[in-house]
């Protein structure tokens, strides 16, 4: 329904975008300090002469010329070769696929459970706006927003793992209960701020004309809360979730490291401790990419919610 | 049709908006109310309507329609009231539906709140009152979305909602306000065509004394709350008693009137 | 300063908040009159004391009096929370500024930086470059204010774009204001408000920030006493000492707590929409103006790290 | 869950660990270690606890007259876990596959090559062994062979060892392995030594300690590595686990950089004075270290006992001895300067092993003299190390990999690769080379003795003491322990509780 | 006219580019002439471009065809300091008072600020300036203290045209001044201008969609319809000469208190095109009552029909 040239420059945007996070990745791990075939040596538990570093470097072209080194990287990466981890001798393609899995199970799990507590909590709060429960509910999301994440995690794990036994520490299953503590935790953090931002969206939506029309027609207050005032609400939850949602398939630092959690975010950790540069690089360009195809899937959805969005013709 | 007396309005606690307010509306009568800004004429039309905001409350007189006093209605008749007994029509009618919502389904729910009818039956419904308001193609009208329309083709939609379940009472705040002058004159005519077929009773708002004069059978001018005149139209606007009723009608520019130059 | 008195006055939630956070800043200052004991002095016979009489919040490993490094760890969270957002304030502010001004090429490039700084996951950049730099408080504050400044940026160029087409920019220009005056009479007092409500509201996730960067070991360096290292030294004793998680994490909360009440609050002072949102009347009214004007300025780009900061 | 069966009867071990590997592959860094910890691979030669060796696919062993024929008799009976039967054949090709994927020139670690030479390696089977001539004299040829990349696998060029893994002699067998987080082993059911008592085991790669020790206690885990010694306690207040520590052959100690102004021999013995080494290993560490002053370890029988050392803690002392020196603090900042310039030690850890707790410990002492050390984290202990680019570098190390520390005592050996502290001493270098050649097991426990003292003697290294393993296991599974090698975790002999 | 124009628009055209690349023309081909001491009114329908217009006679936008010529001076191609030093003859009074002030400031900075932008007063000398014009325009002195937003609407307009008028310019261009005012505020305040201009001999254009206000006030009306002047002529003979059929429906449609109350409204049907696709030919034939056919291929020229009245209208040819 959108229209094909804003689609074809929306992705040529994306491919600008790539092509200037992937150049300044590139930068960076080049500018930075120690190198990285000792690094990859390193890795493999070895302390490399110096000849063995100038045959390496040659080998692998890191004698080149900055440019030269960027162009057959990138030449290399549209290909489809991101080159091969320094540290875990595997390509940097098979790593990132190993960790996906993880990671989009954890966010989307994280992102129901968000969703199923804060648009029924941020709805109460914004209808009974002002009274207790409004009161309660926004200090309760207050408090969820001030705490850090990994406290929270921390916390939980020895609350709900060690006091009350509930969930097992680990598990090998990998199922839903090894994914539950670090689900619930990001949970918290994100479902406080939601709250408060659908709660915001219903007050806005509440003031709009359209509702007294509806009021004046004689439509029901449940009526209008659920037929006309969510679906407008939605519009701008939904892009905060799209955005989210990035974030989220980029991994989630912290509460992976605490969970031992194999996703993208521990990944990336690891990457940079061990100063993995083609896995650094891989990852981000990998999380970039999910980020703005994710903005686009957000916008063109949008655009089919939003008639007046899809009329225009705009993404 | 409805019989207000000793209207007073309060804001919270502070002083009242609208005090001794007395209106009598009768089935195929036009009631202008005029007045200047903040002088509570939107404050009475939504105490007419049971939609007064949380902070506003009747604290004086009597609403009664069809000789029964509104005030004391429950939810529930509230709702049957309102879009049943009486409507309303907006300065922006457009801005009253749903953005997202299609005017068809809008309308469709519309009708079926309020009378048993299957979804068919109150899309040709819907078909018929907006053809009623000279909507060329009312096909493609319910199949729009609000923002799709011109301000003058969503307030004629905004009157056909009034319209369609020929409600006793229209009230309508400033309808012709947000338009060009050669649309208000649409509107305008198409609003008297309605009433000579359905014989309900208006009150309307406006600032603009001349189709308060032309349109109406009664004018009200309002100032701080109260009115200060009230009558028949042509004889407030031919022989107006109050100053303030008569600077107000001085002042107003006339095509061929007065020259500042 | 007796405009600065009368709005503490009319607004005294905002005033308590700023005591409270006064509060905070002198624990930083005063750090060495309040501490009971040398942070860093290490009595390695007394590790991982409970808390006691003499040892209030306990010892850590190292034999250390944990309440004066807390109380010490206010002196680096707090510092590097309000050096950050001052950095990350001021750095996107004036580019934000500028490239909605002078709109073109200059508008073209900056926002195609911020686009790209976008799409970088902010807290796995943060790490790249504190990893590469080397971890370090400074190097934490590099990294977080090169992901960051985006957020000021693309808020002050939207406040600016919407004040380039208000009537009183166009009468202003038409009256012979020049660049500078327009820039520093109306853009800057108009936008600024809303900056600096965000920036206020902001320096309670920056810390969050920080905090999580020195958990993940590419901040603040021992023997610093940071609270965010605190609770990472601290996790290894989750059941042995579990105060030494409690305690850091608890300071973190009430700080953030009271820096985010405060943004909150100045919000209320300074909303540059207030008079006009207090004159704004509707039918069935019900929401009031400015609690849905709340957020809005902070629902910025992105979350950090999926809100896991 | 999965692990009991319908009976109740425990089939699944779950054990818990920090340490993993990346690859199944012997040939790559330290990951045959893993092979053969999760029980999968065996050896020719085992080590005893008390590093003697023992037999284990070999049955014996020998060398000729020469110093470098050696003759290894293999197992009869032993089978690969796919059926095959491991002749003299196989182990040969095994050897020989190691060292051409490990050989420098092939892109390998070049690690076993670090460690002996072959001129020829031939099989018998006849008679069933296995010949190896080595290069140079081997002493410890034995112990090398103990080694866990020594490993006897089923040469299968066909094989993906990096995600497969080898096909090897061990109870159980890899089924499966997700790099980094999780393996799966299933139980040979060609096992040659007996009765393997799982049916599966489960290898979780947990990082955090407390973690592991939740596990521990709820059951998710039947044993695991490396509790905080915080935790053991409560776990041995607990009950109902077998907590079992036993003093490695690892030794935790910092390199001096004698090229900065630890070269200051006054300086370095004022430091190794200020350090409360033993309050650090039993509190801090909470006993994970053994104090001992010593380069080898105090359990290790390489005569630590008689060993003297002169530079105990001494606060008092060490000050004054700084004092006397002329090192004191004259600009009044409160750290001493040598030369005009402050005392400040760039201090480089790994945080494995507690080795950050204990610099920030010793960090935290020397400041109360006087001296500074700032102490970071460095990921890349090997390149700080060849760089110089430290005053102070934490190293823990296995110090008889294979069977004594010889290799271990190079670090000081002038002429080697490996002096990273730039130390040189003639007297130290000679006793070195002797004891790289000596066969005799008496003249080289002299010989190591002699360094070690050398070494007290002259304020080398900083020695923080002598890493205790532990492994704890609850009571749904016995035979769990901890050997002093590091190299085996999962044997046969785990097996379920009555 | 008798004496020289002061301000001529030539053939003045503003298209916006969308941004899904359509042309949208807001102004098309419009020359009109402002004289000392005269006042030029525009009048139609909403969007039909009088803001456009005017913003491009004040130099706040770049035409994109046609030219502005200031004292016969080609002035729309200045920059930098000539554009600065001609914006001082050139001001515009602007629609919503409130939106047109920066409300972190005072009246009097507010009255101040183009004066001392040109230099021509010191910042001492602020408290008389501003008293000073806040007596011409018949506020009291203390209003200096204010805050716009502490102003009713007549008195915000009144601000707002004494600061138009500080910087005492040839040309004021009132751009719907008295539209957000209700009626009696809205007289006083054209009274004011009236006298003002009558003071100071200004050249005004009045832009506004009130049919009946203009022709009250101004000399000369434009009737614009869909970005084109379609009719021009005398402010009083808007009652009985108008001849462009829109202009006359524009006439017919008004409300008026001595109307004739039972006479039936006729009101034209349809709605206004919208400029994005505006029809080739008349742009008014859609909508007309008496359309031909050469309505629709060719768009009609202003014609003068009468001394000071031209029309663009196929009717008109003779
Ligand atoms: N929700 C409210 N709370 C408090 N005061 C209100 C509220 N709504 C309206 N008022 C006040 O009541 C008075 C009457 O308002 P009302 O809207 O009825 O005036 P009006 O005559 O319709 O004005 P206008 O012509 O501008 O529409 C005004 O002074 C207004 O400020
Ligand atoms: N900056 C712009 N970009 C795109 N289109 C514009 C812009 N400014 C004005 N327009 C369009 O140009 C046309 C004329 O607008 P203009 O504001 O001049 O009309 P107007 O006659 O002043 O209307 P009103 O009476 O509503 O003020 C409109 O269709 C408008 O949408
Ligand atoms: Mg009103
Ligand atoms: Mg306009």
């Amino acid at each position: 329904m959108i229209s094909r040239n804003l689609l074809v420059s929306r992705i040529l945007q994306i491919v600008i975008v790539l092509f200037g996070v992937s150049f300044i990745t590139f930068l960076l791990t080049y500018l930075a300090p120690g190198d990285p075939v000792t690094a990859m040596y390193e890795a493999v538990g070895i302390v490399p002469t110096d000849e063995m570093v100038a045959t390496a470097k040659s080998q692998m072209g890191l004698d080149q010329p900055f440019l030269v080194q960027y162009f057959i990287w990138l030449s290399n990466c549209l290909r489809g070769d991101l080159g091969t981890s320094f540290s875990q001798h595997l390509t940097v393609i098979d790593l990132l696929k190993k960790n996906l899995g993880a990671t989009l199970k954890l966010a989307f799990l994280s992102l129901f459970l968000t969703i199923l507590t804060a648009v029924p909590l941020g709805i109460i709060s914004a209808v009974r706006q002002d009274k207790l429960s409004d009161y309660f509910i926004r200090s309760l999301s207050f408090i969820g927003i001030s705490l850090p994440g990994f406290w929270i995690g921390l916390m939980l794990l020895y609350v709900f793992a060690y006091k009350l036994n509930l969930v097992p520490v680990i598990s090998s299953g990998g199922g839903l209960e090894k994914m539950i503590l670090p689900a619930v935790t990001l949970a918290i953090a994100m479902s406080s701020k939601y709250t408060r931002q659908v709660r915001t969206a219903f007050l806005e939506e509440l003031s709009h004309d359209y509702v007294i029309g509806a009021r004046t027609r004689g439509v029901s207050e449940a009526r209008i809360l659920w037929r006309h005032i969510l679906p407008n609400a939605m519009l701008p939850l939904i892009t905060l979730l799209g955005l989210s949602l990035g974030s989220l398939l980029g991994g989630t630092v912290v509460v992976e490291m605490i969970f031992s959690y194999p996703g993208l975010g521990k990944l990336a950790v690891e990457a940079v401790s061990a100063r993995d540069y083609p896995l650094i690089q891989g990852i981000v360009l990998w999380i970039a990419l999910i980020y703005m195809l994710i903005n686009l899937a957000v916008d063109i959805s949008y655009s089919y919610i939003d008639p007046r969005i899809r009329k225009k013709g705009a993404v | 049709m409805i019989e207000v007396s000793n209207l007073k309005i309060q804001y919270a606690n502070r002083r009242p908006v609208v005090e001794d307010f007395n209106l009598s509306v009768k089935a195929g009568q036009i009631v202008s109310i005029v007045g200047e800004s903040g002088s509570g004429k939107s404050t009475v039309l939504r105490a007419l309507l049971g939609a007064l905001p949380e902070n506003g409350k009747v604290t004086a007189g009597d609403i009664r329609f069809e000789g029964e006093s509104i005030l004391g209605y429950s939810k529930k008749e509230w709702q049957q009231y309102r879009g049943k007994k009486t409507a309303m029509i907006f300065q922006d009618s457009g801005a009253m539906l749903n953005p997202i919502r299609k005017i068809g389904s809008q309308i469709v729910e519309y009708l079926r709140l309020h009378e048993k009818l299957s979804k068919d039956e109150a899309w040709e419904k819907g078909k018929e009152a907006l053809s009623m308001v000279r909507l060329p193609d009312s096909d493609n009208t319910m199949k729009a979305y609000p923002f799709e329309l011109s301000g003058g083709m969503r307030q004629r939609v905004g009157i056909a909602m009034a319209m369609a379940l020929n409600p006793g009472l229209l009230l309508a705040d400033e309808p012709t306000a947000a338009l060009d002058v050669t649309t208000q004159a649409q509107i305008v005519r198409l609003m008297l065509e309605l009433m000579e077929k359905q014989d309900a009773g208006i009150v309307m708002v406006t600032h603009n004394l001349g189709v308060a004069a032309y349109m109406s059978d009664y004018i009200l001018v309002m100032q701080n709350g109260k009115i200060v005149e009230s009558g028949k139209a042509m004889e407030i606007v031919q022989n107006p008693q109050s100053d303030y009723t008569r600077t107000l009608i001085e002042t107003v520019p006339r095509l061929g009137g007065k020259r500042y130059v | 300063m007796k405009n600065v008195i009368a709005i503490l006055k009319q607004n005294p939630k905002f005033f308590g908040y700023c005591l409270l956070a006064l509060g905070i800043i002198l624990i930083a200052v005063m750090a060495p009159l309040l501490a009971p004991y040398d942070p860093y002095s290490a009595e390695l016979v007394n590790a991982l004391q409970k808390p006691s009489a003499e040892h209030l919040m306990g010892t850590d490993l190292l034999g250390r009096d944990y309440l004066s490094r807390i109380i010490y760890g206010t002196r680096a969270s707090v510092s590097s929370a309000l050096i950050l957002v001052a950095l990350i304030f001021s750095i996107g502010s004036l580019i934000g500024i500028l490239a909605g001004y002078f709109g073109g090429w200059l508008d073209t490039v900056l926002m195609r930086l911020a686009d790209i700084m976008i799409a970088f996951p902010d807290l796995i950049l943060a790490i790249a470059i504190a990893g590469i730099l080397g971890p370090s408080t400074t190097n934490a504050i590099i990294a977080i204010t090169i992901v960051s400044w985006t957020r000021y940026a693309r808020l002050s160029r939207s406040l600016v774009l919407k004040i380039r087409h208000t009537d009183y920019l166009a009468a202003a220009t038409l009256t012979g204001s020049k660049t500078g005056h327009l820039i520093g009479r109306y853009l800057a007092p108009n936008t600024l408000p809303t900056l600096i409500i965000t920036a206020a509201t902001d320096i309670g996730s920056v810390m969050l920030q920080m905090a999580s960067l020195s958990f993940l070991g590419f901040g603040a360096q021992p023997p610093m006493p940071e609270w965010g290292y605190m609770l990472s030294e601290g996790r290894t004793y989750l059941q042995s000492a579990p105060w030494l998680l409690v305690f850091p994490g608890l300071a973190i909360f009430v700080v953030v707590v009271v820096f985010n009440l405060l943004g909150d609050s100045l919000r209320d002072v300074l909303d540059p929409q207030r008079e006009l949102n207090i004159s704004k009347k509707r039918l069935f009214g019900k929401a009031k103006r400015n609690e849905i004007e709340e957020n809005r300025c902070i629902v910025c780009d992105r979350d950090f790290s999926g809100g896991d900061a | 869950s999965s692990s009991e069966t319908e009976t109740g009867e425990k089939t699944q071990l779950n054990v818990a660990t920090e340490l993993f590997s990346d690859t199944l592959d012997p040939a790559v860094a330290w990951d045959s270690w893993f092979v053969m910890r999760w029980g999968a691979g065996e050896t020719l030669v085992k080590f005893a606890d008390d590093f003697s060796f023992e037999p284990w696919l070999a049955e014996s062993w020998d060398v000729a007259e020469d110093n470098l024929t050696w003759t290894f008799k293999l197992q009869e009976g032993v089978k690969f876990s796919n059926g095959d039967a491991m002749t003299a054949t196989k182990v040969v090709e095994s050897i020989e596959k190691l060292y051409a994927d490990t050989a420098v020139e092939n892109g390998g670690t070049g690690n076993p090559q670090s460690y002996f030479t072959y001129s020829s390696i031939t099989a018998d089977d006849a008679a069933n062994t296995v010949t190896i001539v080595t290069t140079e004299p081997v002493p410890d040829l034995p112990g090398c062979m103990a080694y866990p990349w020594m490993l006897i696998t089923n040469v299968d060029e066909s094989r993906d060892l990096t995600t497969q893994g080898p096909i090897c002699t061990g109870p159980y067998v890899i089924e499966s392995m997700t790099p980094d987080t999780e393996v799966t082993l299933v139980k040979n059911e060609n096992y040659w030594d007996g009765q393997v008592p799982f049916e599966t085991v489960s290898i979780l790669k947990v990082e955090e300690p407390s973690t592991r020790t939740l596990a521990l206690q709820d059951g998710s885990a039947d044993m695991a590595l490396s509790i905080s010694a915080a935790d053991r306690e409560t776990l041995e207040s607990e009950g109902g686990y077998e907590i079992s520590v036993v003093p490695g052959s690892r030794t935790g100690f910092a390199h001096p950089n004698l090229n900065g102004q630890l070269g200051n021999d006054t300086l370095r013995q004022a430091v190794l004075m200020a350090i409360d080494g033993e309050t650090i290993a039993d509190v801090t560490t909470n006993g994970s270290y053994t104090y001992g002053y010593a380069v080898v370890s105090s359990g290790l029988d390489f005569g630590y006992d008689e060993l003297t050392y002169k530079f105990s803690y001494d606060p008092e002392a060490a000050a004054k001895l700084l004092d006397d020196a002329g090192m004191v603090d004259s600009d009044g900042d409160g750290i001493r300067e040598l030369d005009g310039q402050n005392i400040i030690l760039d201090y480089k850890v790994t945080a494995s092993r507690q080795m950050n707790v204990i610099a920030e410990a010793q960090a935290a002492q020397l400041a109360e003299i006087g001296i500074q050390a700032n102490v970071s984290i460095t990921e890349s202990q090997s390149d700080v190390l060849k760089n110089g680019t430290f005053d102070l570098c934490a190293s823990n190390d296995v110090t008889t990999p294979t069977g004594d520390p010889a290799k271990f005592l190079g670090y000081w050996y002038s002429k080697g690769e490996r002096n990273y502290s730039s130390y040189s001493n003639a007297e130290y270098d000679a006793i070195y080379e002797k004891l790289i050649v000596e066969f005799d097991t008496e003249a080289r426990k002299g010989y190591i003795t002699q360094l070690q003292q050398i070494l007290l003697d002259d304020a080398m290294p900083v020695v923080y003491g002598y890493y205790n393993y532990n492994l704890c296991s609850t009571d749904a599974i016995t035979g769990a322990y901890c050997p002093t090698s590091d190299f085996y975790w999962v044997t046969k002999d785990i097996k379920p509780a009555e | 006219m008798s004496n020289e124009p002061v301000l001529q628009a030539k053939n003045l055209s503003k298209r916006f580019e969308m941004e899904d690349k359509r042309i949208l023309t807001a102004v098309d081909d419009v020359s009109l002439n402002l004289y000392k001491g005269k006042t030029l009114g525009i009048v139609g329908e909403s969007g039909c471009g009088k803001s456009t217009f005017a913003r491009m006679l004040v130099q706040l936008d770049q035409p994109s065809d046609g030219e502005i010529l200031y004292r016969g001076k080609n002035i729309q191609n200045l920059k930098g300091k000539d554009l600065w030093e001609n914006r001082r003859h050139i001001q515009m009074v602007f629609q919503d008072p409130l939106a047109s002030f920066n409300p972190r400031m005072k009246v009097r900075e507010i009255i101040c600020e183009p004066l001392l932008n040109y230099k021509l007063i010191k910042k001492s000398e602020k408290n008389a300036v501003a008293a000073r014009y806040l007596k011409m325009v018949e506020l009291p002195e203390d209003f200096m203290e204010r805050y716009p937003h502490a102003l009713s609407g007549g008195q915000r307009q009144r601000v707002n045209i004494a600061r138009a008028l500080a910087l005492e310019p040839e040309i004021i261009i009132c751009d719907e001044a008295t539209c957000a005012l209700d009626v009696s505020c809205q007289d006083t305040i054209v009274q004011l201008l009236v006298r003002l201009q009558e003071q100071k001999n200004l050249a005004m254009g009045f832009i506004c969609h009130d049919v009946a206000l203009v022709s009250s006030l101004a000399h000369d009306v434009a009737v614009m319809y869909l970005g084109n002047v379609v009719e021009k002529l005398p402010g009083e003979d808007l009652v009985n000469k108008v001849r462009h059929p829109y202009t006359k429906a524009l006439i017919d449609a008004i409300f008026d208190l001595k109307m004739d109350f039972s006479k039936k409204i006729e009101a034209i049907e349809g709605e206004t095109p919208s400029p994005l696709n505006a029809p080739q030919g008349c742009p008014f034939q859609d909508r007309c009552p008496e359309c031909m056919a050469i309505c629709k291929e060719q768009k009609p020229l202003l014609q003068t029909i009468d001394e000071g009245h031209l029309v663009a209208c196929h009717l008109e040819v003779n």
